[in-house]
């Protein structure tokens, strides 16, 4: 008998786990660790920020679905990985601190045979000044939306922001992301074109000034270098696409944005070609950069080798090539196939928890250092096909034994579907829908745009909003496991 | 002629692509959308194919 | 090889909309396009027109 | 019976000249002054440069119709304007040169009544060293902008052609050839179609084409672009230029000066300062325009050409002409009756009239270098100009000094303009568009300065069809055959 340790339960995790489960069946044991008694939709987070669905509707609680499904749930935080054991046991374990189930601040080490790494991502406010609280949570000067009490917070703050509008004042509304490595620029370009939605059926569009800002080199780079895509026939350049869409909507941009500062009220920035700047608001929604979540790694010996296993930011090494080369050398073969670590052959990584191996758009830096880049958004969609890949090459491994064929599911031969919500209502709301193929660019497959414009398209409607509020549906039903949910694709 | 408004706002927004009326009607059209619905469905579902 | 994303590879043509099959086939269909000679058509008349009523009598000085 | 003197006969000058003698028949003189002996379809000699017509077939004698017409033709220069006469006679009048009919060199003086200015433009080759001599072509660059130069243009373009089939990489620059230059729709189309040319001779992978232009952008074409409607999107002009110069792999050089011409290679300026030189084998670069050089002189003999004329040649007329900063410029300020303020009598029409200031906005060098397109006063603009003229002196003859004058504003005067991007009953393509008003007017209309419903653009083989439609067109009205007035301008 076997144990699967899966180390967080967002969309890569509770995808590995509940498959793993399912084909393993009870000659084996799947234990998930995550600090959170609650499963979130992330994608529909910013329609709680808008104040257009409540936190219950995206969330559902973790332990009666994982009972049912006979998983072994710990509410509890991962401390550290001993992928060695320590003397005299020579079987590799994590500790673990519970945050929850009567077994609060209590440790435990939960000894694997396989380990998944599906941690997602530390939301590191702390990387801007005045952009947290200082403890990683979020402060008073921003609000965000990455996790579903951040959203509903910030649907407070901005129901108020509204209302001082509808008195006739005149309101700043600053969205974007809150320092140069940013990834996610999808969820703020969501809450912006949601909030703009939101003001103009308040009727206090007219006294909302709403603004961009972002690290991205150009308008639609979303840390994927941006996309050529078919639109009307046409293969445009996603440049083009969202610049229309903020034009239409009267929504100016700052691009090439590292925020480096923020006050009360007031946001400073320097940008790409070394100027410095400073934005006045009175509601910014600011996304943090993200890190690793933390985790400590020792040998049989008790060293660290935390550096050995994660990469500075906190991410995991995996099967990837993390050989530092120029920007044009990179290629799609860099990126990782099966997510097993390079060093312990039962660890892998899934979701944004693997350290990719560069970023997908051109690196920049301003003339005074400061690289100011998006790094690849690693969420959605490609975290629910690596973790149900990685899921099939452990099973494989248990039941086959270590000769077993990995599973593999690089970035670089994965499409994605992606709908970018524009505003929310069943006959008035809109979202912009596309589909990319590859994620990470191939150009020797398809030199020129990197990507097969075949594949790659985008189209703004109401249609992409009704396919956005049925995937909503869909994914709750898929992550509670109801009736046909191994149907439902990743 | 409200929309196109913008481009006299903002000089970066010159490069767009601003949906007129009817564009803009399309959009929200729900006979029209319900048939891109079921378009942008399926070429959803190859991409998801070819991705697994 | 795809035409359209051929052209991408230069960073001047980043901000084009490149016609992709079906649009560089309208082009040239000759359905379509004698459709498009008659709306084109009836658009420059609306234009001959509006320089028609346009054209005033000042008196002169 | 009064005369009236018509100095050009392009598309503005024969317009007004044909409408005045139907209007005024034989009760009244209609002279045309113009130093050619032939009319020229102008938009129809991009296809001469890539060698799809032949100069007979958008050229035609002059002289037959309009003996059949009973205009009185002089085919001669004109050289100065007294439009106070002499001293001993103060009937006005203008001299002439001969340059044809078997009187060349012979001067002459000719007296008015009623006179219209249409000279055209002169094509001053010799502003950029290289380009050429004065209003001469030099030997490294070729033009499209008369039928003769059109047709060198072909005899060039061809060698290079045959060049790049026996395997030689071609290098061709089209463009403007000074930072002030105008008319960039012919430039425009003659690079689509060399590319489009290029294609069709199966060497286009060994032809690399590069655009240089003094606009800021591709698709201003010296009106400060437009915002139209396409495909249910509005959408800057420049997406479309841009877009179609990226289709077909055209590289662009804005905001530049070129600022002399060598064998082969040019040196430009551009309007950040940096300065740059391109090689070439072939290069079409349209000359900026200036005024034919037409003198004026009071009833002393003293000349008053800087009275009547702008520096640049062109005759000032009924616009406001105080220098006024860039934000402050008005629709209002661009001519409405094309009379000139100082002699009643005398008009100006077409490319001839001085425009109040550009369209575009205008931009120097740091080193002072003016780079700014000049508008475009082609086509259908001279020739609704020359109509509302010719109507207006009608009416002056026939009622006298209390006539009501007719208006052709640019500010309230839509276009079309169909540009070829390459021939060909099937494999041929233009794009079509339709604008109003030519000049932006962004009180009427605040956001974009035009009315969005009114201007369009599309490309497609239709477009091509419809620009073949109106060479035949505009030949068979400028030849005055059976329906000519039916056909507007």
């Amino acid at each position: 008998m076997a144990r699967l340790v899966v180390l967080g339960a967002g969309v890569a995790g509770h995808t590995t786990a509940t498959f793993a489960k399912k084909w393993l069946g009870n000659g084996h044991e799947v234990v998930v660790v995550t600090p959170n008694s609650l499963w979130n939709w992330i994608p529909s987070n910013i329609w709680v920020g808008v104040g257009g669905m409540s936190k219950e509707d995206v969330v559902f609680p973790l332990a009666p679905v994982y009972q049912k499904a006979g998983i072994d749930f710990r509410q509890a935080k991962a401390v550290s990985i001993h992928p060695e054991g320590k003397d005299g046991s020579d079987t590799p374990y994590v500790t673990v601190e519970y945050t929850g189930q009567n077994k609060e601040g209590q440790t435990e080490e939960i000894t694997y045979d396989y380990l998944v790494n599906a941690t997602g991502p530390k939301l590191n406010f702390d990387a801007t000044p005045g952009l947290g609280n200082g403890e990683g949570g979020i402060g008073s000067n921003t609000v965000s939306v990455c996790t579903a009490d951040h959203a509903v917070h910030a649907s407070q703050e901005l129901k108020q922001v509204f209302e001082k509008a509808k008195r006739g004042e005149r309101q700043k509304i600053l969205v974007g992301t809150g320092h140069g490595m940013c990834t996610c620029q999808g969820a703020a370009f969501e809450y912006i074109h949601n909030i703009h939605h939101e003001a103009e059926k308040a009727g206090v569009r007219d006294n909302v000034d709403i603004k961009w800002i972002s690290n991205e080199a150009f308008l639609g780079d979303f840390g994927m270098g941006g996309m050529h895509m078919k639109v009307n026939g046409y293969v445009v350049s996603s440049r083009i696409f969202a610049e229309s869409l903020y034009t239409e909507r009267n929504i100016p941009w700052i691009i090439g944005a590292h925020v480096n500062k923020i006050e009360e009220g007031k946001a400073h920035y320097e940008l790409l070609d070394g100027s410095t700047g400073e934005e006045e608001f009175d509601f910014a929604m600011l996304i943090p950069p993200f890190a690793g979540a933390g985790m400590k790694a020792y040998d049989k010996a008790g060293e660290d080798i935390t550096s050995k296993i994660f990469n500075p930011g906190g991410f995991m090494f995996v099967d990837g090539d993390y050989a530092p080369k120029p920007y044009d050398e990179w290629k799609a073969a860099d990126w990782p196939r099966t997510y097993q670590n390079r060093d312990y052959k039962n660890i892998f990584a899934a979701g944004i928890a693997f350290a990719p191996p560069h970023i997908i758009s051109k690196p920049a830096k301003s003339p005074n250092g400061t690289p100011i880049n998006p790094t690849p958004p690693r969420t959605g969609m490609p975290s629910g096909i690596i973790g149900k890949a990685v899921a099939h090459s452990i099973v494989d491994l248990i039941k086959n034994g270590s000769s077993a064929h990995l599973h593999e599911a690089s970035m670089a031969e994965m499409g994605a579907a992606c709908v970018a919500s524009a505003g929310k209502g069943l006959t008035g709301g809109q979202a912009a829908a596309m589909t990319i193929y590859p994620v990470v660019p191939d150009f020797d497959k398809y030199p020129g745009t990197g990507r097969d414009t075949e594949y790659t398209f985008g189209e703004i409607g109401l249609a992409g909003h009704w396919i956005k509020h049925i995937l909503h549906h869909l994914f709750i039903w898929k992550a509670k496991l109801k009736p046909g949910w191994t149907l439902i694709p990743e | 002629m409200s929309v196109e408004e913008n481009f006299a706002k903002n000089s970066e927004f010159n490069l767009s692509m601003v949906p007129s009326k009817f564009a803009s009607f399309m959009r929200t059209c729900v006979i029209w959308q319900f048939i891109r619905f079921v378009a942008i469905n399926l070429k959803m579902i190859i991409v998801v194919r070819k991705s697994h | 090889m795809i035409k359209e994303e051929r052209n991408f590879a230069d960073p001047q043509f980043e901000t084009a909309m490149i016609p992709g099959r079906f649009q560089r086939t309208m082009r040239h269909c000759i359905v379509w396009q004698l459709i498009r000679m008659v709306f084109f058509s009836v658009r420059s008349i609306g234009i001959i027109m509006v320089n028609l009523k346009n054209e005033k009598e000042l008196p002169s000085t | 019976m009064a005369r009236l003197v018509i100095l050009g006969a392009g598309i503005a000058g024969h317009t007004a000249a044909t409408f005045a003698k139907k209007w005024l028949a034989d009760a009244h003189e209609v002279v045309v002054i113009s130093p050619n002996s032939l009319w020229n379809w102008i938009p129809s000699n991009i296809w001469v440069g890539v060698g799809k017509m032949d100069k007979k077939r958008v050229t035609f004698p002059l002289a037959p119709v309009y003996a059949k017409a009973g205009i009185d033709f002089r085919q001669a220069k004109a050289l100065a304007i007294y439009p106070e006469g002499k001293e001993s006679d103060k009937h006005p009048f203008v001299t002439i040169e001969y340059t044809g009919q078997g009187r060349e060199g012979q001067t002459e003086a000719l007296s008015y009544d009623y006179l219209i200015n249409a000279t055209g433009p002169k094509l001053n080759f010799g502003a950029t060293p290289g380009l050429g001599t004065g209003s001469h072509i030099g030997p490294h660059t070729v033009s499209v902008c008369t039928a003769d130069h059109a047709a060198e243009a072909h005899e060039r373009l061809r060698a290079i052609l045959d060049k790049a089939r026996q395997g030689h990489r071609q290098k061709i620059v089209v463009g403007t050839g000074h930072g002030t230059c105008t008319c960039h729709g012919a430039a425009f189309e003659y690079a689509l179609n060399v590319e489009h040319a290029a294609r069709q001779a199966g060497v286009r992978d060994r032809v690399d084409i590069q655009w240089i232009s003094n606009e800021p952008y591709p698709g201003d074409f010296g009106m400060d672009g437009m915002q139209l409607g396409i495909m249910g999107y509005v959408t800057s002009v420049r997406i479309m230029a841009e877009s179609l110069f990226s289709e077909r792999g055209i590289h662009w050089i804005n905001s530049a000066h070129v600022s002399k011409v060598d064998a082969g290679r040019l040196e430009y300026e551009q309007v950040d300062g940096t300065t740059g030189e391109e090689a070439f084998d072939f290069a079409m670069l349209i000359p900026p325009f200036s005024g034919v050089g037409l003198k004026a002189y009071d009833r002393q003999g003293t000349e008053i050409t800087d009275t009547m004329f702008l520096p640049n040649g062109f005759m000032r007329v009924d616009a406001d002409y105080t220098p006024k900063p860039y934000a402050e410029w008005k629709a209002s300020d661009w001519p409405v009756t094309y009379r000139n303020p100082d002699y009643p009598n005398v008009f100006a029409a077409g490319i001839a009239f001085a425009p109040p200031h550009p369209i575009s906005k205008p931009r120097t060098s740091p080193r002072g270098t003016p780079i700014t397109p000049m508008p475009p006063r082609t086509g259908m603009p001279s020739g609704t100009i020359g109509k509302a003229v010719a109507h207006s002196i009608v009416n002056l003859i026939r009622e006298g000094d209390r006539a009501k004058l007719h208006t052709a504003s640019m500010a309230e005067m839509g276009a079309i303009c169909v540009a070829s991007a390459g021939t060909g009953f099937q494999s041929g393509q233009a794009v079509s568009f339709t604008m109003y008003p030519l000049v932006k007017d962004f009180e009427t209309y605040p956001g974009t300065g035009r009315d969005t419903k009114r201007t369009y653009g599309e490309i497609g083989l239709s477009g091509h069809w419809i620009k073949y439609i109106l060479h035949h067109l505009f030949l068979w009205k400028a030849k005055l055959k059976p329906g000519w007035t039916l056909i507007p301008e």
